[in-house]
């Protein structure tokens, strides 16, 4: 058992996945400047340039070069630098590569991973610090992958490369230097199965990405006031895992669920309707979400803190749902 | 026109053969959309026959064909059989996308042919990235990707122009230039529609342009730069200028164009310059002529029949081929 | 009151604005092709190039530069032709148009009207058949309506225009035949209300676009089954009313939300969560959703019709909502 | 470097106390960062000061400027008071941007500075629209729309050059090529990176290229540029051949690109450069150009005493300007 950071982790896991000669990594700055988030450091010289793609500042040929070569039989990973800039890769996202199977009737495969950078936190402002995941999740075809801790991060990457899915693979930008318990042996996560982060039996939070570190913090917290809360963490939010989460809230009976992205529209509320729908019967109180503020992300620093969920809110969300 | 010394007889009513085919294929699906049987848009190629027929037919069974919405000229020419194209529009179980894809989007990966995209320009990156693979994998293998004079409008014509070119892709960009962009005339929408090929040639690529209604001339260039790309000389431009003698779709009330000007385009239809050509240069008969029109209409009666006899897919259709596995 | 379809509901709204000297209208085939769904049919010649700008094929360029013209002063109107293309412009529409004003501390506005169509069911494919308003309702800073009928279409473009604020102004393209009631009176409609079209005692159907004409004929049919049910038309996604939807539930005890986008991450969803937080305590039964089928949308007609809500299926989520 | 006749004195001078000023301020600024009072990302401007200040000397109050994420010394050069520049970099309420756009995102809407944009590309369809809005109310304002080498990569890019041009758009595209973006050399993401001026020509646009380091130079070109723009030419595109000396950002370990190489660039400072031509040409004495550099430092320590000492935005901000009214 090693402590890995997240960033050694996805490291690792790239450094597998090269074992494969199908396998070329393709971005921005992913070369000699060692990638934005240094994940890459150090490949351009080890694989060369061939493996190792520098590419212009392009994202929708990026993304669509990548779909390409993977329909012609290679196994891409690209790199965009951030979620915000595959705005600039939307339509290759979600009228190309996550269609080309269904619109081919299964002829053509796409098993591209796009390997990007979501969340704020680091005073980067409103362009560079968005929450889009949920946007893939809900596009047929994608799947989206969203690990909060090292050993998350290698085992799903693992279980993408197995697979003929493109997968977005959300990596937070604020999760790269935290560390994280990884073992010498092989396993695998699949998708689709969420996890009990921690066990409790008054209450379910469910959160995904750094969020669930949130909540880990705020269900410390709670439990020196005497609260016992439970944390699943949907590790994929496409699949998305509804029995794990069912059954925890069948047990606690209320439960939050936690997201970074604006709440308007943020895909949790898809994981809280489903919570009302199918655990309706068992809850004693409305299912509510902590969210990112309706907000661009203001660039100031205490601006920045309140556009995002926190302990605190969880807390007072937590507090709130069990009437206190 | 004249026969290249790489082109035989039977090479050459082949081709023809093959524009018939389409021709016929199209003024049948266009009868067919009237009575309701293809729906949602449907692009005709009506025209523009010399381009696909005359590019596609200098490629290997390995080589790769991408193209736009407005491919049952790519797909036909490429091989596809016109039963299983029929069938897509028709929305059957049987159609070379099951049924799925529609007139847009049609496949046949055995054919190589990687797929029509509706979305303009949207193909031009996947058709870099098909030829990613071809070069990495060593295989030799030529894309093709064929665009409209609309798709140069878009952003991702400049990147994949740079990207390929910066990575000397072994892709051929076939430029269909038919003047029009859905309503809106090359000089609305492009600085530098006077000569599109040229603008490739900002970015080092090698570009020509050829008459899009003289089926060998685009045979002939297009035979020179599949040799130079597969060669190993990288990106190849090609523009070709044409017409469509229809609408944009079955919808278009046509009114951005005068009738005048189709009329003098339709005196450079393809098909009978061609087959004059043929006659004159003593490469087919009548007869042979005559039997080959003939065997074409029963081809693609057959198709109709066959597209309309064929099943719908199943309910449990829907959500296969979502994801793999 | 005359009888109008939607198309001249808001071709009507386009010749009114076009009163305003700074309101051009620009997009792809607007000009001597009339628009692809005959909007602005005889605007070229009426009102010249100038102010009815036929553009290249250029998503982002035309959204950009349209952001940048009502920045400078402006108030453009763009077309995107259908929904599906703003894939392509979403850089323009997410991280600029929608930013410009709160990065600027509000020395900048940008009010862009963007006209698009949305929706499936003409059988055109995956590429082409998408609802992808939710996404544009979950960016702070842009306004999103949804009329379902003439009337509303004329009276909240009108409201649109005394405003300031982006708006993604959405029509559905089956809806561009159809009729309704238009006064001669001028009226407005503003943002954020929405609008209990049908009155009922024992559920509330919630809607939008050209859903609301789905849940309007399932509430006639249940009618006869003796169900009475209320249906609520959003009419705009942002801001959200959710007071007249809660309203309404108070009354009914039951709900059913109905949208055409895939069900995963549906706007639909912040609706569901909506009424069951806030008026938890009055529901008789889990809200349930009506949504589009999580697949990219195919082009069979049996199929097509399948993946899209239809009465059929409202009335079954009613009659399960009611426990029958 | 030679004097222009539409240069005075005053005004040689004045280019020198700007670019000293970018110099400063951006030196400052570094140190704040590694203070931890400045968070986020910083991008320095340091060695391309002779680029805005050059081309922004030539405008007039009703111009528009529009730039991109490395925008202080634009900022700086359109007039903006170091002060509300230092303080928006501080997230404080006095910043020019409210503090919620911070360095990257530096607007002020009164001198005709609509913005810096962080997304690569995406502030020149902005420009291209500003431009519009000049021309369609007949209001001779120009646009001046500053871009990297990096945001010629982008898609945008070409769509708004296509634009521009087709519709004659009263902006001047000012492509500032530092040779990298990011980590990036041009050389590796443009094919056509030894000529980039010569790409725009392909738009029929007039284009010219301009040693970046000579603030005169850079005047005298844009200023011909804003001219012929101005009279109702259409676009105008200038790249600039310059340096950054810095790293992209404070973040940036700098692996890329060789020392030596950046000593060679260092050499052609256009500070120090530009001021031994004015000590030499007798424009400016050394105790003036002494006093105008003690000034400039305590201008700058002003700045960052009034960011130091200004509130941060009340919580009631952070809903505040997302929608009108
Ligand atoms: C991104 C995008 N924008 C707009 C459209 C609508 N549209 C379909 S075809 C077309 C014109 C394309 O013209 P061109 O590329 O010249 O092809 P042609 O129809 O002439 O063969 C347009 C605007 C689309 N499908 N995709
Ligand atoms: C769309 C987009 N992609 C990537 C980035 C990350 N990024 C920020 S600056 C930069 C390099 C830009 O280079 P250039 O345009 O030459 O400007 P310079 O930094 O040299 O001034 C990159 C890749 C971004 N901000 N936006
Ligand atoms: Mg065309
Ligand atoms: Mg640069």
């Amino acid at each position: 058992m090693a402590l890995l950071t997240y960033r050694d982790a996805i490291t690792r896991a790239l450094r597998e996945a090269l074992k494969d000669e199908r396998v070329f990594i393709m971005g921005e700055d992913i070369g000699a400047y060692g990638g934005a988030y240094a994940v890459t450091k150090g490949f351009l010289a080890e694989y060369g340039p061939e493996r190792i793609r520098e590419t212009p500042i392009s994202e929708s040929v990026i993304v669509g070069a990548g779909t390409g070569a993977a329909m012609g039989g290679l196994r891409p990973i690209v790199e965009l630098m951030t979620i915000n800039f595959s705005l600039l890769a939307m339509d290759q996202i979600v009228n190309h590569l996550a269609k080309v199977r269904y619109m081919s009737a299964g002829q053509l495969k796409a098993p591209l991973i796009i390997r990007t950078v979501t969340g704020g936190g680091g005073q980067v402002g409103a362009t560079h610090s968005q929450s889009l995941e949920g946007w893939f999740a809900s596009v047929p075809g994608l799947r989206v992958a969203v690990p909060a801790t090292p050993y998350d991060a290698l085992g799903l990457f693992r279980y993408a490369m197995q697979r003929e899915d493109p997968v977005i693979f959300v990596e937070h930008a604020l999760l790269y230097s935290s560390r994280g318990e990884v073992p010498e042996e092989w396993y695998v996560i699949p998708f689709g199965k969420a996890e009990v982060k921690r066990p409790g039996r008054d209450i379910t939070i469910v959160a995904y990405s750094r969020m669930v570190t949130v909540a880990l913090r705020a269900a410390e917290e709670l439990d020196g006031r005497g609260v016992s809360a439970e944390v699943v963490d949907l590790r994929t939010l496409s699949p998305l895992d509804g029995d794990t989460v069912i059954e925890s809230v069948k047990r606690t009976s209320r439960a939050v669920v936690v997201e970074e992205t604006w709440r308007t529209g943020g895909f949790g509320a898809t994981v809280v309707e489903l919570i009302q729908e199918r655990a309706f019967d068992y809850l004693d109180a409305p299912v509510t979400r902590v969210a990112g503020a309706d907000v661009p992300m203001p660039y100031s620093r205490h601006l920045e803190q309140a556009a995002i969920p926190d302990e605190a809110r969880v807390i007072k969300a937590v507090e709130s749902a069990l009437g206190r | 026109m004249k026969l290249q010394e790489t082109l035989d007889k039977s090479q050459a009513t082949e081709l023809y053969r093959q524009m018939l085919l389409i021709r016929v294929f199209e003024e049948r699906a266009a009868e067919q959309y009237t009575l309701g049987r293809i729906r949602g848009f449907l692009h005709l190629y009506i025209g523009e026959e010399a381009m696909a027929v005359g590019a596609i037919s200098t490629l290997e069974p390995r080589d790769f064909v991408v193209t736009h919405y407005r491919d049952h000229g790519h797909a036909l020419a490429r091989g596809l059989e016109p039963k299983g194209v029929m069938a897509e529009l028709f929305g059957k179980a049987t159609g070379c996308s099951g049924g799925k894809g529609g007139s847009m989007h049609l496949f046949d990966v055995e054919r190589g042919f990687m797929g029509g995209y509706a979305i303009v320009g949207g193909q031009i990156p996947l058709a870099v990235g098909l030829a990613l693979a071809s070069k990495y994998k060593v295989e030799e293998r030529v894309v093709v990707c064929f665009l409209g004079d609309g798709a140069v409008n878009e952003g991702e014509f400049h990147e994949s122009m740079n990207l390929a070119a910066l990575w000397e892709m072994p892709v051929i960009f076939f430029c269909e230039n038919n003047r029009y962009g859905m309503g809106a005339p090359v000089e609305q929408t492009l600085v530098f529609h006077e000569e599109i090929y040229k603008m490739a040639r900002a970015y080092h690529m090698p570009a020509e342009r050829v008459d899009g209604m003289d089926v060998l001339a685009v045979r002939e260039l297009t035979r020179e730069a599949v040799g130079r790309v597969r060669g190993g000389g990288g990106p190849f431009f090609i523009e070709a200028l044409a017409y469509r003698f229809r609408g944009h779709s079955m919808a278009d009330p046509m009114l951005y164009r005068a009738r005048s000007e189709e009329e003098e385009w339709r005196k450079r239809d393809p098909i009978p310059t061609f087959r004059k050509w043929l006659l004159d240069g003593g490469l087919a008969s009548q007869v042979e002529v005559d039997t080959m029109e003939r065997e074409t209409e029963r081809r693609v009666e057959e198709a109709i029949q066959f597209a309309d006899e064929s099943p719908f897919p199943g309910p449990e259709a829907l959500f296969q081929d979502v994801y793999g596995e």
